[in-house]
């Protein structure tokens, strides 16, 4: 207990985990989509794309580009990109600057 | 006990002639107020005045007072003359008066309170209330009555005239129990009493008739509340 | 001294300054209410913002954080501006949920879209909203308790393939 | 030195004479400055004579009398010193605002002559040695007064209040009168010393009744709840230096009456007298502030505020006539001392306030707590001033009004060394009072200083204000004069001893204060204060702050932003805090006493919020109004309704109950 004060002290690190345990129901939540790179190919990229109502994705080089600051999680583009996609089930996406949430998901599928 | 009163017994001719006169004033006060008509009003103080005079000059007579001869002529001139005539062509001619309208009381309960009060008069001046040998001096009680009765027609008549004749006959009362009561009265009291009546007549005519008729007749007075 | 070393620097200096003591303000500029409902659920007891020694403050002039919330309406400038101008320095920005960050409204001419040319933002918290533990994970990171983690391999349900190795 | 007092206190009273006299120059412009100078000086003389009446004691006596009105003497005592010398500084104070602030016109000589003839009078009467001299002198201060407070008598408030000041000034009179009279007829003297000496032998209830009767008497002048309603109306009508004098001084006069009485004449009487008095006093303090608390008036507040101290002063001699009876003379002395040191306090830090305020009326032409504001801006001068004023008057640290109402606390909470279950509990629960009122003291002053004072000017009157020619100086004189009081509070306190010693005999001195300027009021394990030491350890606290901000300068630049208001557009003095919301929660807490009327208007009830103007009213009826007042006037309004019936108009009515009169009055001599 002392020791743990007094680290939480110096290191002015968490000492209490912000909730306590593990939340379980959190999976469940909304979440921003997860794209398989081998699955995706151009056409089905631009397919993706063009769904976003909150236009948090788009092709930049070659790459699939999602911006979680933008989605909404509204899972319409999972809809479109079918097995190829799932929920991140990672709603504990904080980052400092604004840059910091472009997510560049390389297109990895071939067009066939 | 005063000279003047000894002299005034009941059983002497002046004490004869001054209960006479005294009942005669008290009567005239009744026909005053058991009258509606203003000329009867004067008429009646007339008369009582004249009668006042005559008693005033019996005192003197008894007394041989030289201020009680004055004094009884001043009433025969002022009072029974002077004042009856003025108020006749002054106030009634000119106003036109003949019936008096203004009665707070109908004439037969006034004349009842009259009897009352006169009863009174003679229940209340008892013997203890006067001077020790006054009190035999029957003058004494009807003098008080006619004061009561001047009052009472004041209070029962809502006409100013009628007041002022009211105010005139409380004044004769007062002046009737002062001779018999003290005959050797200071004449300057009695001439100041004079001045008081005749004065409070001149003024009496002069707002009567500035007021006229209908508001003499107090519906005017009635509005004079604070 | 590199971008790195200079962010390093900089979050120890920040969690130096606000880790312990945190006071929050919240300014909407046109949300739908979502966030501001998510920002209330903070102080639930389940998630207890104060047990980490931040407390939400009625005004600026008290305030070290503020919160954003809203895609910027153009009504609420003046007001943004004068909030962010009456907190003392130093100061973070969080910008919460979508809206502010471009994702929900566009430029027009009632909104801006986005807050980010109004005023500098410094920790971004995404989510429609964002719930309250993203909410807490973002406080966490702007006061540098906690390092950000945002790794791209989540958002790839496979590995992605080398590079050079695709046709 | 015996004589030196009387000297100085003649000098007053011809330089108050000659400035009376000089109204009949007819106002023309070197003779109203020249009234101005006059009562300056006689306030200075009369000042020289307090302090050399406390230092010195009683002089001799300078006796007038003949055979027709009875010995008339005039004698400086210390108890008389004492408030001579307030006399004296606030005479001194008004006139040097005075010259400044009065149109040279007939009027502002006819108002001078009639301030000079104020403080003439409160000097003799102050001075008187027999009943005769006291009560011509009191009645005449009265009549004096009145005209000060019709300087501005086509003012309807002025009128009215003129009126209830003299009407319950010669209601007390009449008491006063059957009481020193009662007292002269007992004791067979009409002399002050030798009923002094022979009070011990008039029989107790003639005793209690002739100080039941003094005290209403002076309550009426002093302003004891319920006899206070002139204060609040008279004291505000005049202009500031009037109000000044009415305030600080000829209120006060009331407490030195009771003093008078209850210490000197009479010699402390059973205990039921300070319990009385202490009672009185108790409940005037709270209501006082209380209905201060309500008041936007400026000047009205400070009248409301004059009844609360005068309540804790009165409180304070009280609980000393208490002690004195239960054989507690070192607390009773104590308490003496306190109550006459809080009626200098008081008296000193009450006319600074009127004067500033009066400054303020003469600046912008309010007295609206509500229409000004963000004076400090605009009158630096005169806002340091009033918070000196203010701070004293709230009997914050530093200042003397701290100084003594913590006296008079620590006085109080002695009540449990009695033996009497009864008056100790009675004691410590005006103690509770007390502190109830220190409380909202604190809170009404914090009104009355921040809502003129900061924030923005609330009307373009206030916006406009401008300390230029304004008569700053007298406030000034009266702020060092509390500084003094503060700092200099165990030199003060020996002063007071010494006219504690003349007027009750006992001595405190030696153990109320130690050496290196510490009080020990009670008991020296109780408690013990150095107000010096404090005032200067306070400032010095004052200081550090301002030295840390020097020694560690924010490293970042310095940005200047607009007050924070909400984020609107722009921020309007309309929004700010007034003084009627800022005293709403003691409003609303009191709410069963108070019993406001509350009106609010709207032009719609928009749900959306868009209401058009809404009118607020706002109205008080005092409690004594609504339960003594108000019954008292209605009661006798219904007796004149019930013998309306009589009045009707009619001549023969009138003539009949003439009639009917002289018939019972026959009957009755008949019998």
């Amino acid at each position: 207990m002392a020791a743990w004060f007094l680290r939480g002290i110096r290191r002015r690190v968490v000492t209490t985990r912000y909730p306590r345990g593990h939340d379980p129901w959190t999976a469940d939540l909304p979440a921003p989509p997860a794209f398989d790179p081998g699955a995706l190919t151009v056409p089905l990229a631009n397919a993706v794309a063009s769904v976003c109502p909150s236009r948090a994705l788009w092709l930049d080089a070659g790459d699939l580009v999602l911006d979680l600051g933008r989605c909404t999680a509204c899972g319409r583009c999972l809809e479109v990109a079918g097995t190829g996609s799932r929920s991140s089930s990672c709603i504990e996406l904080s980052t400092p600057g604004p840059r910091g949430t472009l997510v560049r998901i390389p297109i990895g599928g071939s067009p066939g | 006990m005063p000279a003047g009163v000894a002299t005034l017994a009941p059983t002497t001719p002046a004490g004869v002639v001054l209960d006479l006169a005294a009942v005669l004033i008290l009567v005239s006060a009744f026909a005053c107020l058991g009258s509606k008509l203003f000329a009867r009003y004067v008429t009646y103080y007339g008369i009582q005045s004249l009668v006042l005079a005559v008693a005033v000059a019996t005192v003197a007579v008894r007394t041989g007072d030289r201020g009680l001869w004055v004094l009884a002529g001043l009433t025969l001139v002022i009072k029974a003359i002077a004042i009856p005539s003025a108020i006749r062509r002054f106030l009634l001619d000119r106003l036109r008066l003949q019936r008096d309208g203004g009665l707070a009381a109908g004439l037969g309960v006034s004349l009842i309170l009259g009897a009352v009060l006169t009863a009174l008069a003679y229940l209340v001046i008892g013997r203890d209330l006067l001077p020790p040998g006054v009190g035999t001096v029957p003058a004494i009680p009807v003098a008080t009555a006619v004061i009561l009765l001047g009052g009472l027609v004041m209070v029962v008549r809502r006409h100013a005239v009628a007041q002022l004749i009211g105010w005139l006959i409380i004044e004769n009362g007062v002046v009737l129990g002062a001779v018999t009561l003290a005959a050797n009265f200071p004449f300057i009291v009695e001439a100041g009493i004079f001045l008081d009546v005749v004065a409070s007549v001149l003024i009496m005519c002069g707002v009567v008739l500035g007021l006229g008729d209908d508001a003499a007749g107090g519906a005017a007075l009635r509005r004079l509340s604070g | 001294m590199t971008e790195a070393e200079l962010a390093a620097r900089l979050r120890d200096e920040v969690g130096r300054t606000f880790g312990r003591s945190l006071h929050i303000r919240t300014i909407d500029t046109g949300s739908c209410a979502a966030c501001e409902s998510e920002i209330r659920m903070l102080l639930a007891p389940h998630y207890d913002l104060t047990r980490l020694g931040f407390f939400f403050t009625p005004t600026p002039r008290h305030a070290d954080l503020l919160m954003v919330t809203g895609p910027g309406a153009v009504g609420m400038d003046h007001a943004l501006r004068l909030t962010y101008q009456a907190m003392p320095d130093p100061k973070v920005v969080v910008a919460v949920g979508a809206c502010p960050l471009g994702g929900v409204l566009g430029p027009d001419i009632l909104t801006h879209g986005s807050i980010q040319e109004l005023i500098p933002v410094d920790v971004v918290i995404p989510g429609c909203p964002p719930s309250p533990i993203a909410l807490l994970h973002g406080l966490l990171v702007a006061t540098g308790r906690l390092a950000a983690r945002v790794n791209p391999a989540r958002f790839m349900t496979a590995p992605p393939p080398a590079p050079g190795k695709t046709a | 030195m015996a004589t030196v007092a009387l000297g100085l206190a003649g000098a007053a009273a011809a330089a108050w004479l000659g400035a009376a006299g000089l109204v009949l120059a007819g106002g023309r412009r070197p003779a109203v400055s020249l009234q101005a100078g006059l009562i300056g000086l006689g306030g200075l003389a009369a000042l020289g004579a307090g302090l050399v009446g406390v230092v010195a004691g009683s002089s001799e006596s300078l006796a007038l009398g003949n055979q027709l009105v009875g010995p008339v003497a005039y004698r400086v005592t210390a108890l008389g010193a004492t408030f001579l010398t307030l006399l004296g500084l606030v005479a001194l104070t008004a006139a040097v605002w005075g010259a400044r602030a009065h149109a040279r016109s007939l009027a502002s000589s006819a108002y001078l002559a009639a301030l000079a003839l104020t403080a003439l009078f409160t000097l003799a009467t102050l001075c008187a040695a027999t009943v005769t001299a006291f009560l011509v002198a009191w009645e005449s201060m009265t009549l004096a007064a009145t005209f000060v407070v019709w300087r501005h008598h086509d003012r309807r408030e002025a009128a009215w209040g003129g009126f209830l000041f003299v009407a319950l000034g010669e209601a007390g009179f009449v008491c006063l009168t059957a009481a020193l009279l009662l007292l002269a007829t007992q004791a067979h003297s009409l002399d002050f010393q030798v009923i002094a000496a022979r009070s011990a032998t008039i029989g107790s209830g003639w005793r209690g009744a002739a100080f039941v009767l003094a005290l209403i008497g002076f309550g009426f002048k002093a302003g004891l709840v319920p006899l206070h309603l002139s204060i609040p109306e008279a004291d505000p009508a005049p202009p500031a230096d009037g109000s000044a004098v009415l305030s600080a001084v000829t209120a006060q006069m009331g407490v030195y009456g009771i003093a008078l009485v209850g210490f000197r004449l009479l010699s402390h009487g059973p205990a039921w007298w300070g319990l009385l008095t202490m009672s009185l006093g108790a409940t005037s303090a709270v209501l006082g502030v209380l209905y201060a608390l309500m008041e936007r008036d400026w000047k009205r507040f400070l009248a409301y505020s004059t009844i609360e101290n005068v309540g804790i002063a009165v409180t304070a001699l009280g609980a000393a006539m208490t002690f004195l009876s239960l054989g507690q003379p070192g607390l009773g002395a104590l308490l003496l001392i306190a109550g006459l040191y809080h009626v200098l306090n008081h008296g000193t830090a009450k006319a600074l306030l009127f004067l500033t305020a009066g400054t303020v009326e003469r600046a912008t032409g309010l007295r609206d707590l509500d229409r000004l504001g963000g004076l400090a801006r605009r009158m630096p001068r005169t806002a340091v001033i009033a918070l000196i004023g203010t701070l004293a008057l709230a009997a914050l640290p530093p200042l003397n009004g701290f100084v003594g109402e913590w006296l008079i606390f620590q006085g109080l909470f002695q009540g449990f060394r009695l033996s009497s279950h009864l008056a100790a509990v009675l004691i410590v629960a005006a103690g509770a009072v007390l502190a109830l009122a220190g409380g909202l003291a604190i809170n009404a002053f914090a009104r009355a200083y921040g809502i003129p004072f900061l924030g923005m000017a609330r009307s373009g009157a206030a916006g406009r204000a401008s300390e230029r020619g304004q008569p700053v100086l007298a406030g000034a004189i009266l702020a060092g004069v509390c500084c003094a009081l503060a700092l200099g509070a165990p030199l003060v306190l020996i002063g007071l001893a010494a006219v504690v010693r003349r007027t009750v005999g006992i001595v405190i001195l030696p153990r109320l204060l130690v050496p290196g300027l510490t009080l020990i009021p009670a008991h020296p394990g109780f408690s013990s204060l150095s107000p010096t030491y404090l005032a200067l350890a306070l400032v010095g606290l004052l200081g550090v702050p301002l030295l840390i901000l020097r020694l560690a300068r924010p490293r970042a630049a310095t940005r200047t932003v607009p007050v924070w208001a909400g984020g609107i557009l722009r921020f309007r003095p309309r929004m700010q805090y007034t003084a009627t919301t800022l005293a709403n929660p003691v409003g609303v807490t009191f709410e069963d006493l108070y019993r406001p009327h509350r009106d609010l208007e709207r032009a719609s009830d928009d749900p959306a919020g868009r209401s058009g103007p809404v009118h607020y009213g706002f109205r008080l009826l005092p409690v004594y109004q609504r339960f003594l007042y108000q019954p008292l006037v209605a009661a006798v309004e219904r007796a004149a309704r019930g013998l309306g019936w009589i009045q009707s108009g009619d001549v023969n009515w009138y003539l009949l109950l003439v009639f009917l009169t002289i018939l019972v009055a026959y009957v009755a001599a008949g019998r």
